[in-house]
């Protein structure tokens, strides 16, 4: 079960770099960024997760060295790399809106005023 | 606790930054506080910083400060830290007082845009972001700010967003930024699944005795995020997209801090994280990155036409100096290397600043348009000449003291490893230096020299707080050169020593003794030795050009020197001497000025133009090939 | 009292011996005596030697014209300053024994310190204004740009190969080297040192702008390139700075390739039974000799003759030629003297 | 002593500029070798400089032909003082076979002060020779006054 998620990690990591590489229009290249986002979400949340374990909630004195719960912190990074996740994404949408305003198209090939 | 203790003063640093943004989006419509609480952030946090000189410089304390007190307990940090060593009040000494100088600046520079608010709000948490990363002791927290430099930074590119190509940098720049930051979140997680934990100290204390391929995937992961950030050779064309786009003040933070903050990570991530000191491997790995960096950009920069995207491309090849003094990884080394990189970020600002005063007034830094500004802007162009003589690393100017140490230090450790691959560095630091003068003779004469085009007859100088932020950064591009022994003692030898002492590092994070009770074997700070082996005094030399141009000077008024003929350009006698022609406006400049030394580097020069090709698929390929490569590297070589 | 008599030592050091008098003399000796070889061997019966001092002299007396298009501040200064800083290198270039000035400047930062007097041309070219000037001035990096290449190779071949031999790893002390030479023999005679002595002699004519690497002052196609609006005085003094330039790069050879000499008037002075204050400024005033005669040696070799069976070169031959053949004999020369020959 | 200096000097090194107004070439190729090995006048300092502004004699060669004019006026004012102007060939001075024709301007002396004609078409080396002598004497002379 575990195994899969890191698979579908990994997977969805190339998956995002292959489009960001390949994918000449725009939009498609923010939704590369954003499945690499994810990918690397999902492997944050791979990494602290326990099977079997509880949520990681306790009151003072609660916690004992036997009680068996999952990982706060990443899920408490990942919180934050969404967040982050989703201001590129509208940041990038953005600046797309504004260059097709200025250029009139959205292919990566004619955005090119800046080169050499 | 006493709330003005020395042991807040890093939090109040960055603190006082984004406090500064916060205020400026609620109360920044009127024009008084805007610049009131700009200023008072930046020069708060730069004084909040020169307050930590004395212990940590000087004193060699490393300070160490618990987010909510929540100190490490049972030998993990659960706790948020910021860990201040010499090496860090380096590098964020450096961040301030720039973001000051660039602050004074923006006030006027910025005077003719409309969203000025938003300026300095980003502006603010840019140069917080920058603090925040050089200042923290947690991975993480070094993800967050790194997302939140990246962030201002693109957006401040497009600040101008009707500027040719402003959209399209910032975009290119998001998109390989973002894969870059990628990497930095994937490294930092896959260190913390091995170690459980984000403290730079405790990661350095577990890192060396469990080196397993996981921590070495997450190495070049991190590795590569840091270039990204630095802007080293396969990121390169970003860092000149974004610098030509910007306004010229925010160039000035990208190349003079933002690009820090990566060699920063680098610094951090090689030496105190894999404690790779002395490491054959690892040296060759920062030192072909640094030589290939420093040789291709100053290539890339002498054929390009615009002001700003040249100096981007020279701010490159010096961070590749940089790279090349520290992956040395001899205590010389580190010192040139940080000792550079402090010169760099004056003497570029200073160009920086003088290419935003020519734009500000000429409204274009198109080399081919520009020429003999020298008559109407004397101050810009006198400032100009000190940033263009330090970075080609003319005596007795600042570029030149660091570039000589980095010289000594790659030669030396090619002599004491008798490897002749050092040599090589040596050999192309050198070229590179006479190649960057070679650059910026074309600029002096292309921009300030040379003749004046008409449309310019009317250019005045630039306003007084402009001449003032140059007139700083000048100043300290003099003084910096001409005692470059106190600038060593005082400033690099200590953070370069800081580098050295990595379990000091980790005790002060983690509590006394708790490298010993982890490490195998801690890294014993030997004392590092900083000797050269030539002999430049500055200030000698300076003297005795003094009294020789003294004495020069009297010989010439006996001579009546100084009795000149001066007339209007209506009298033939005064014009230029065109072949017997009337005088009309031909400027040799831009382009085609060094057609002697391109001629024969036509092949290279037409390949490298090829491929900076401009398409963000490219770039963001080069990114994923690097990474590729850093990564085979790491788990097969290191 | 001891102060005043340092500093007035010091004063002498800068305007008379290794300093102003002694450039301002030698060099345009030097000059007249090249100018002279050259129209003997294309039998003429040529100038007097003391044409260029003439020269020198005469344009001290004409009229300083400024163009209404240049920077008059730095059209006048550029000059001076590159004659000033030319000057501040003869004193850090030790005679045999005696060195004015040794603790301030080592061989790297010399090489940076000649860039100085050829930035001083340039700036001085770009603030006429004149496109002939923007032309040299092009020219006139290019040359510094190739010129450089194979100089810091054979600096840093000798670098190395004292510092190996002192036990010091590298050495780039010029007083050092010298030392060094004194005790152990020229430096020429070391097999690895050939290549880059040779080296160094064909990038004397492109350092000093000589024949046939003269394509930035060109008087022919660009009008004396970035001299092309200078007149009077100023003209002079880089007339006078090019005079010194020889002079400099000459001495530097001696300094570096032939500093055994010296031992060889000492040997001299004890044949001769010489001893004392006497012998010290017989010993003295005999090196200023031969370190002139050396010099003039030198010029003949390196600017005279191949000034006189050459043409001009295009800029781009000129690159390519320092960057291959000049460069790779002094590469040729650093590799030897990595593996300590 | 300087001024002593500078007063000896100014007889002893005088730089030529040479400018062609329209000249048939005889003139030109005739000045050149008055510095070959035959004639060799560098023996009395003359070199030729690529700039009016280095040099102290302007030659003037041909009969200064209406478009001409203008760019040897220029030239010539550019020169600094103190300067010696000298006619090489006829043309010049009179217009020689030229003369009459609607594209001639000349003669040079209607327009600036001449200081030394070498007529001849072309003249002899050894009196080109000679007449830059003279100009140099000139010069000397000339320099003395501007004291």
């Amino acid at each position: 079960m575990i195994l899969f998620n890191y698979i579908a990690s990994f997977f969805l990591i190339v998956l995002g770099l292959y489009c960001i590489v390949v994918k000449y229009n725009l939009v498609k290249t923010v939704i590369g960024l954003s499945i690499l986002d994810y990918g690397v979400n999902l492997l944050i949340i791979t990494i602290g997760f326990n099977p079997g374990g509880t949520a990681p909630i306790f009151t003072q004195g609660e916690i004992t060295p036997a009680s068996y719960f999952v990982d706060p912190i990443p899920q408490a990074l990942t919180l934050t790399s969404i967040v982050i996740g989703a201001c590129v994404t509208a940041m990038s949408l953005a600046l797309v809106i504004k260059l097709e305003e200025q250029y009139g198209t959205i292919d990566t090939r004619e955005i090119r005023r800046l080169r050499g | 606790m006493n709330m003005l203790s020395l042991q807040h003063f890093p939090i109040y640093s960055i603190m006082v930054l984004f406090l500064g943004a916060f205020l400026i989006v609620v109360f920044g419509r009127s024009k008084v506080v805007r610049h009131s609480v700009a200023l008072l952030a930046t020069c708060a946090s730069m004084l909040f910083m020169m307050g930590l000189i004395k212990p940590v410089m000087l004193g060699g304390e490393i300070i160490s400060y618990w987010m909510g007190a929540r100190v490490p307990a049972g030998g993990y940090a659960i706790g948020i830290a910021l860990e201040v060593d010499a090496l860090s009040l380096f590098f964020g000494l450096l961040v301030s007082t720039v973001v000051f100088v660039a602050c004074i600046y923006s006030i006027q520079y910025m005077s003719h845009d409309d969203n000025v608010p938003q300026y300095y709000t980003l502006f603010l948490m840019l140069a917080g972001g920058v603090m925040g990363m050089v200042l923290t002791g947690d991975l993480f927290n070094m993800f967050i700010m790194v997302e939140i430099l990246t962030f201002a930074a693109v957006a401040l590119t497009a600040f101008r967003n009707t500027v040719t190509g402003a959209l399209e940098a910032a975009f290119k720049y998001l998109v390989v930024g973002s894969i870059g930051s990628t990497c930095i979140l994937a490294g930092t997680i896959v260190l913390y699944a091995q170690m459980h934990t984000l403290n730079l100290g405790q990661l350095a204390a577990l890192i060396p005795g469990n080196l397993t391929t996981s921590t070495k995937l997450a190495f070049a992961l991190l590795f590569i995020g840091f270039c990204t950030k630095a802007f080293l050779v396969p990121f390169h064309p970003l860092a000149a997209d974004a610098h030509g786009a910007a306004p010229a003040s925010i160039s000035v933070l990208i190349s003079g801090v933002l690009t820090k903050s990566g060699i920063y990570g680098i610094i951090r991530l090689t030496y105190f994280l894999f404690q790779s000191m002395g490491l054959g491997t690892m040296q060759f790995w920062l030192v072909f990155l640094g030589s290939v960096s420093m040789f291709v950009c100053v290539t890339m920069a002498l054929a390009q036409h615009d002001f700003k995207r040249l100096l981007a491309f020279h701010s490159i090849s010096q961070i590749g100096y940089v790279l090349a003094a520290v992956g040395l990884s001899t205590a010389l080394g580190i010192s040139a290397g940080v000792y550079h990189a402090m010169n760099h970020t004056i003497f570029k600002g200073l160009l920086f600043l003088a290419a935003g005063a020519v734009l500000h007034e000429t409204g274009t830094t198109d080399l081919g348009k520009l020429g003999g500004l020298s008559k109407k802007m004397p101050v810009t162009t006198v400032m100009f000449l000190v940033g263009a003589a330090a970075i080609s690393g003319i005596p007795p100017f600042n570029g030149f003291a660091s570039k000589w140490m980095i010289y000594q230090a790659s030669y030396q450790k090619a002599v004491e490893s008798n490897n002749i691959g050092f040599l090589a560095v040596t050999i192309c630091a050198l070229v590179t230096s006479t190649l960057t003068l070679a650059s910026f003779v074309k600029v002096t004469q292309s921009v300030f020299f040379g003749q004046l085009p008409k449309e310019y007859e009317n250019v005045k100088e630039v306003p007084f707080g402009m001449r003032l932020a140059m007139g700083i950064l000048a100043a300290l591009c003099i003084v910096t050169g001409l005692v470059p022994n106190y600038v060593t003692r005082f400033l690099t030898e200590p953070a370069a020593k800081a580098v050295y002492h990595v379990g000091a590092y980790i005790n002060s994070a983690m509590g006394a003794g708790y490298a010993e009770s982890v490490m195998q074997t801690v890294p014993v700070a030997a004392e590092p030795s900083f000797v050269q082996h030539g002999v430049w005094s500055p200030v000698s030399w300076l003297c005795l050009l003094m009294i020789a141009l003294l004495a020069l000077t009297v010989v010439a008024t006996s001579a009546k020197y100084d009795k000149v003929s001066l007339g209007e350009a209506t009298d033939t006698k005064y014009q230029l001497f065109y072949g017997g022609e009337k005088n009309f406006y031909s400027q040799v400049g831009s382009d085609d000025l060094f057609w002697g030394f391109k001629h024969n580097w036509r092949h290279y020069f037409s390949f490298m133009h090829e491929l900076h090709s401009g398409v963000v698929n490219d770039y963001a390929l080069w990114a994923v090939v690097a990474l590729a490569l850093a990564t085979l590297y790491a788990l097969v070589v290191l | 009292m001891a102060l005043i008599l340092q500093a007035l030592r010091y004063l002498v050091y800068v305007l008379v011996f290794p300093g102003f008098l002694f450039c301002f003399m030698t060099g345009l000796l030097l000059c007249g005596i090249d100018r002279k070889l050259v129209a003997r061997m294309q039998k003429r019966v040529g100038p007097p030697i003391l044409q260029p001092f003439y020269d020198f002299f005469k344009l001290c007396g004409k009229e300083t014209i400024v163009p209404a298009a240049a920077n008059r501040t730095v059209f006048l200064l550029a000059p001076l300053v590159g004659l000033a800083a030319l000057v501040v290198i003869q004193l850090f270039i030790p005679v045999f024994r005696f060195s004015a000035f040794n603790s301030i400047a080592d061989v790297i930062v010399i090489l940076y310190l000649l860039l100085i007097p050829a930035l001083s041309v340039i700036m001085g070219g770009a603030a006429s204004g004149s496109p002939y000037a923007g032309v040299g001035l092009s020219r006139e990096m290019v040359t510094i740009l190739s010129c450089e290449l194979p100089l810091l190779l054979v600096l840093l071949a000798i670098g190395k190969v004292v510092g190996t031999a002192l036990g010091t790893g590298i050495c780039f002390s010029l007083s050092k080297i010298v030392d060094y030479q004194m005790a152990h023999g020229s430096l020429l005679g070391k097999l690895s040192m050939i290549p880059a002595a040779v080296a160094f002699l064909l990038v004397i004519p492109g350092e000093t702008g000589n024949h046939p690497f003269d394509a930035a002052e060109a008087e022919t196609e660009i009008c004396e390139g970035p001299l092309a609006e200078y007149s009077g005085a100023p003209l002079g003094v880089y007339k006078l700075s090019h005079a010194v330039k020889m002079l400099t790069m000459t001495s530097l050879f001696v300094a570096l390739f032939l500093g055994g000499i010296g031992t060889g008037i000492e040997n001299l002075m004890f044949q001769l039974g010489l001893s004392g204050g006497a012998a010290g400024a017989v010993a003295f005033l005999l090196e200023i000799l031969v370190l002139f005669l050396l010099c003039a040696v030198l010029t003949f070799l390196t600017i005279s003759v191949v000034h006189a069976v050459t043409a001009r070169l295009r800029i781009e031959q000129l690159f390519k030629y320092y960057w291959t053949v000049v460069a790779g004999l002094a590469l040729i020369s650093l590799v030897l003297a990595w593996y300590g020959l | 002593m300087f001024k002593n200096l500078i007063k000896e000097s100014t007889g002893k090194s005088p730089w030529l500029f040479h400018i062609n107004a329209g000249s048939c070439n005889g003139c030109d190729i005739e000045l050149v070798s008055v510095l070959t090995p035959r004639y060799d006048a560098e023996r009395l300092g003359f070199k030729l400089t690529g700039s009016p502004r280095h040099a102290d004699i302007v030659v003037v060669t041909g009969p200064v032909t209406a478009q001409s004019l203008d760019r040897v006026l220029r030239t010539i004012s550019q020169v600094p003082e103190p300067r010696c102007i000298v006619t090489m060939g006829s043309c010049p001075q009179s217009g020689n076979v030229f003369r009459g024709s609607y594209a001639i301007a000349g003669p040079l002396s209607k327009y600036v002060h001449v200081d030394v004609d070498v007529a001849g078409c072309t003249p002899k080396p050894e009196a080109v020779i000679d007449g830059l002598a003279l100009a140099t004497k000139i010069l000397a002379e000339k320099r003395g006054q501007m004291e």
